[in-house]
């Protein structure tokens, strides 16, 4: 198999995977880098990011204060040193950004503009109009073009780590487009592979969201932490999922059933005036609304639709003028695929997948339990998000520790005088080659991709979606590990080498119910309600058992063996979470 | 939900298979809400899993699912059935070479996106410690609408000089440099212009306007173009009455 | 890459293309329509009087650049659409283009200064 | 197998009868040919009216034929058609903005228009029509 020595692998180009190109380069341009993407840069899913990246910016608001949102957002379920680095570093990174030539909106005196955001005390939401990830991408992408030594492997899909004497020193990867495998070979890698909403049926993920990357450390050893915890974000547009960013409520937008009432007063969000208002109401935090929803769903008092219940988002009263201005693309979304316009009409919405807090299990500084591999962004949990990301953490964490992933794994290739032995690296690689032949090979098993997938999707949504019981999650649990055993018996329909991606589609399939299993046996085990787990047969929050990480290891067709770690507990001791009316 | 059957005649090649594309028509019935990219993922999943093609998004975000749809360079994900005739014909982007099915060669799109120098140069590198620069809206506005190119490339499978031209930099390449340019925290206009400011780059093209029209970000490259045009004019000048000019 | 030097054409075809869209269809009208269809008496565009007004010079140099920039500007498009129509000879197409532009310039200057 | 990328080409002589919009272009850049074509009609007029009253005679009378008048409405036609193109397009080449509100280009156009009238009816009252 053709092999590339390099320095550092990098697997994904998304804003992780870019960030922690460039902090690379600049901290050693001697150090070769090979940027491996499935997709060109610019597709990665960073693109899709619609309301803004928080950081500390404004003279009246604290790093504390945002340690302190940050920490009961999560349900203090966050280990609170990384969020301590998080929010310090926050800052310093945008700000970067910001010199790199991001397109922040300004205020009129020239400065860069903050937007309120849900869970947050204090508006500390960077935002460029309401494609703030699609700017951060972009420029982190253009950045990166100046780098000599930054090499590119785009549409190389990556399929497996490869590790030699329990340390990883390569991935392997099928160019797509000639349909061969190749090695890399190198002394750390870095994934930074994105989430797995693809894993639910109804998601604002992007098809490429299908956690290979958790899926290949979990298989080469690494544990899978908090993978229980999935975002539900409140305004999914019904059909497609489309997310309508929570900067619209952040500007002003409300929430109101079929009678035309602000139902999250009744879920001590309120009271419903002042309005807006911080960490209130419509800015309350996620897990929270779409728990709200689905009570309201309950008492039908929801609105019906072809694609399923929805309540309505109303932005009438902030008028065309701020809704050009700051929510342009919300506006061309809702008028193209659901033919709604907001200036007009309030937008349906209902609660749709959006992120999984858990992930590759790293340090604070993004490194995992095997040496030389590292990981980044939404695939790995650092756990500053514990329970419940807030809303813009995510593109903030993405430069931060994506960049502390860089350094990190420049740390390691520079003590590293030798690159392991070509041999070595072809053993490794081995397994990975075999699997893939297999796929090629397997005749007359019957079992489809989309029709398996389909299966997997609804298994996971019935039980495991946004309100769990013991029985809903078994079930799941037992079917999962079904689906697993159905996936030996998929058949390739497309057995050429170019552009295959019915087989890229197999493979992704793969690593989604690994994934998925994952997230249904740690969300069994965790026998409590907190963030966006909610137990209806446990509905309390059991800090005496559960003020711990989960982690699940994986274990081939058996479902993983799920452990425990103590959550890092620095300053802020667990308390209520308290929204609306009663906050401080 | 009412549904209606389409015919989708779409291109296939195969290189292992095919000297040349063909076409391949396949009935969808389609829910009215649905895009051609859904009722493409539907001949995917249901009629021939062997078609191949790009996207992601499915938001008009990510800039992968360009086709050209009855002709027109069209985003799959934006287009919508509602508006289209029973029998819709599906090819890949015109003005590339063709991989596979509905998968185009991206390389020279790429090159060109990496040779027109698309980052801030800035006069003096700013610590991050000194904080942002200042830039006011109105600033802002100047170059903001050539910051919105999602590199769909639609633009580039309608200009026609960029398909009979040899090394035409095109459109969003050039107005991506634009976007630079106008950015008043850049000074980086004399180093691009080797690139933009040359034959291959601005000068190639003859203000067809096509690479603006189907546009689906409204980034109007044409207008870029020509304005880039003009100012390279007025340094063009500029340089020869005063050759040591500051650069 | 090298730097073009199209500017030094391309000023004179964008220049050219401004007068021609404000000036030409008048001109047009005046020097081409008017007196078939009547909208001009004779003697408008009598010897005496033309040549009377074309004295000054100030005229002279509008008459200058009513030929001068058309030309140019007709003569730089020209070149490409020979290049869209597909004729790919463009060093030659340049040096007819040009040229006549070149000629028509001289002779309207000859012309000019000989009244 | 391995790749085998396929490249479509296009017609160098014929590709502008694809699509509305290349037919559109290329009868602008046609307007070229009309417009030159009148240039050189008025040096010669230029040349005439240099060799003297007699010579300038025969060319107005020349200017009556009805292969003129004829050539003379297409040239029309093109040079208008190069106007409106010309003007239509004034607002992305030169793009207007005061502070942060763009002028919107209906008024960039219509300023264009404007000037147009102005200097077309100046030009004809000064032949005295
Ligand atoms: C619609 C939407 C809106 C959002 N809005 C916000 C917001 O306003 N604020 C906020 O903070 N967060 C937001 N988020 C969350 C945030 O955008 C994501 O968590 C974040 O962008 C993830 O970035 P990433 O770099 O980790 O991964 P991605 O950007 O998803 O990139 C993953 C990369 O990995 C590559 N890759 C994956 N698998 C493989 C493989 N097998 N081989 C090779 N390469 C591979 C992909 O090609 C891609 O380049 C939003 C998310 C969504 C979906
Ligand atoms: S300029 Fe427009 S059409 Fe061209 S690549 Fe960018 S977004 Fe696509
Ligand atoms: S279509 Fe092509 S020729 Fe110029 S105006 Fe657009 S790049
Ligand atoms: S799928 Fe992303 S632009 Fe269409």
């Amino acid at each position: 198999m053709e092999m590339t020595t390099t320095d550092i692998v990098i697997v994904g180009a998304g804003g992780a995977g870019l960030r922690a190109a460039i902090a690379i380069a600049e901290s050693n341009p001697d150090l070769k880098i090979a940027l491996l993407s499935k997709v060109y840069p610019m597709r990665s899913h960073t693109v899709a990011a619609e309301g803004g990246a928080a950081g500390v910016a404004k003279d009246e608001d604290s790093l504390d204060n945002h340690f302190n949102d940050t920490v009961s957002g999560g349900d203090w379920l966050c280990d609170q040193d990384a969020v301590d680095l998080f929010v310090e570093q926050a800052p310093k990174e945008l700000t970067q950004m910001e010199h790199w030539g991001c397109p922040w909106s300004r205020t009129s005196d020239g400065k860069v503009a903050v937007r309120p955001f849900g869970g947050m005390k204090i508006e500390r939401t960077w935002y460029a109009a309401d494609k703030t990830g699609f700017h951060m991408l972009h420029t982190l992408f253009q950045t990166s073009m100046q780098y000599p030594s930054i090499e590119r492997y785009d549409e190389y899909y990556t399929t497996d780590l490869l590790m030699v004497d329990g340390a990883c020193r390569g991935v392997a990867a099928i160019e797509m487009r000639t349909g061969q495998m190749r090695l890399f070979r190198a002394k750390a890698v870095i994934i930074c592979t994105g989430g797995a909403g693809r894993v639910f049926p109804f998601t604002t993920n992007g098809a490429i969201k299908t956690g290979d990357g958790m899926a290949m450390a979990y298989r080469a050893g690494v544990a899978l932490k908090d993978m229980e915890f999935v975002q539900y974000h409140p305004t999914g547009l019904p059909g497609t999922g489309i997310l309508i960013t929570e900067g619209s409520r952040g500007e002003g937008g409300i929430l109101v059933n079929n009678d035309g009432y602000r139902y999250l007063q009744d879920y001590n969000l309120g009271p419903p005036d002042p309005w807006p208002r911080k960490k209130a109401m419509e800015l309350g935090p996620r897990d929270r609304l779409s728990q709200a929803f689905w009570h309201e769903q309950k008492k039908g008092r929801t609105i019906s639709t072809p694609h399923g219940d929805v309540v309505h988002l109303d932005l009438r009263h902030l008028g065309e003028k701020k809704i050009n201005e700051r929510l342009p693309m919300v506006r061309d979304l809702a008028i193209s695929y659901v033919g709604v316009d907001p200036v007009k009409e309030p937008i349906p919405v209902r609660p749709v997948v959006h992120y999984t807090m858990g992930g590759i299990d790293t340090d604070i500084d993004a490194k995992t339990a095997v040496p030389g591999l590292f990981a980044a962004g939404e695939c790995a949990c650092v756990s500053i998000n514990g329970a419940n990301r807030l809303g813009s953490n995510s593109l903030t964490e993405l430069l931060v520790f994506g960049s502390r992933a860089g350094r990190g794994a420049a740390e390691v290739a520079m003590a590293e005088s030798t690159h392991v032995d070509e041999s070595a690296i072809e053993k490794a690689a081995e397994e990975a080659r075999a699997k893939v032949t297999g796929l090629f090979q397997n005749v007359g098993g019957g079992e489809t991709i989309s029709g398996l997938r389909k299966d997997m999707n609804s298994t996971m949504e019935e039980g495991a979606g946004i309100y769990r019981t013991e029985e809903s999650l078994k079930d799941t649990c037992v079917t999962m590990k079904e689906i697993h055993a159905r996936f030996a018996n998929i058949d390739l329909e497309d057995k050429s080498n170019v552009y295959n991606t019915d087989l890229l589609q197999a493979l992704e399939l793969g690593a989604m119910i690994d994934v998925a299993r994952a997230m249904a046996v740690s969300a069994l085990n965790r026998q409590e309600s907190r963030g966006s787990h909610q137990r209806l047969d446990f509905v309390e929050r059991d800090d005496e058992k559960f003020l711990r990480h989960s982690l699940a290891s994986y274990a081939g067709a058996d479902d993983p063996g799920v452990d425990y770690r103590d959550v890092v507990i620095t300053r802020s001791q667990p308390a209520e979470r308290v929204y609306g009316g009663d906050q401080k | 939900m009412s549904l209606r059957t389409f015919e989708l005649e779409i291109m296939r090649y195969d290189p292992d298979k095919d000297s040349e594309p063909r076409f391949e028509t396949f009935s969808v019935p389609c829910e009215e809400d649905w895009v051609v990219l859904d009722a493409v993922n539907y001949v995917k999943d249901n009629l021939d899993r062997t078609l191949s093609y790009r996207w992601s998004c499915h938001m008009a975000v990510c800039g992968s699912c360009g086709m050209m749809i009855n002709g027109e360079p069209s985003l799959s994900c934006k287009t919508f059935m509602r508006h289209m005739p029973d029998k819709i014909r599906i090819e890949p982007l015109a003005n590339f070479p063709i991989e596979r099915d509905l998968v185009v060669v991206m390389d020279d799109f790429m090159d060109k996106l990496a040779s027109v120098k698309p980052y801030l140069v800035a006069k003096e590198k700013k610590a991050v410690e000194d904080g942002s620069y200042l830039q006011s809206p109105a600033q802002l506005k100047k170059f903001k609408q050539y910051t919105l190119c999602i590199n769909c490339t639609l633009c580039y499978s309608a200009c026609p000089q960029y398909a009979l031209g040899e090394g035409f930099v095109g459109p969003a390449a050039l107005a991506l440099a634009h976007r630079y340019n106008l950015d008043s925290r850049d000074v980086g206009r004399s180093a691009r212009a080797d690139v933009v400011a040359s034959n291959e780059g601005i000068w190639e093209c003859s203000f067809v306007g096509a690479c603006s029209e189907v546009c689906p970000e409204h980034v109007d490259p044409a207008g870029a173009i020509q304005q880039t045009k003009i100012a390279s004019t007025l340094d063009y000048f500029k340089d020869l009455i005063t050759p040591g000019r500051d650069k | 890459m090298a730097r073009s030097n199209k500017p030094i054409v391309w000023s004179l075809f964008a220049a050219g293309g401004t007068f021609a869209a404000f000036v030409t269809p008048a001109m047009i009208v005046v020097t081409g329509l008017a007196l078939s269809f009547g909208l001009l008496p004779p003697e408008a565009l009598s010897y005496e009087r033309l040549s009377g007004l074309i004295e000054n010079p100030i005229a002279k140099g509008i008459v200058f650049l009513t030929v001068f920039l058309p030309a140019w500007h007709a003569a730089h498009r020209l070149r490409i659409t020979a290049h869209d129509f597909g004729i790919r000879e463009d060093g030659l197409v340049m040096m007819v283009c040009y040229g006549l532009a070149s000629v028509a310039t001289v002779m309207a200057v000859y012309a000019l200064l000989s009244l | 197998m391995s790749r085998k990328p396929y490249i479509r080409t296009l017609s160098s002589t014929s590709w502008w009868l694809a699509q509305p919009r290349y037919i559109r272009y290329m009868a602008r850049e046609v307007s070229c040919v009309l417009i030159g074509a009148y240039t050189g009609v008025i040096v010669v007029g230029l040349l005439r009216l240099s060799e003297g009253a007699n010579a300038w005679a025969g060319f107005v009378a020349a200017m009556q034929t009805p292969a003129s008048v004829v050539f003379h409405l297409l040239a029309l036609a093109f040079a208008l058609y190069h106007t409106t193109t010309w003007f239509n397009v004034t607002p992305k080449a030169m793009p207007l903005q005061f502070g942060d509100t763009q002028v919107p280009g209906s008024i960039i156009i219509g300023a264009h228009y404007a000037g147009w009238i102005v200097i077309s009816a100046a030009l004809l009252l000064l032949a005295g029509v």
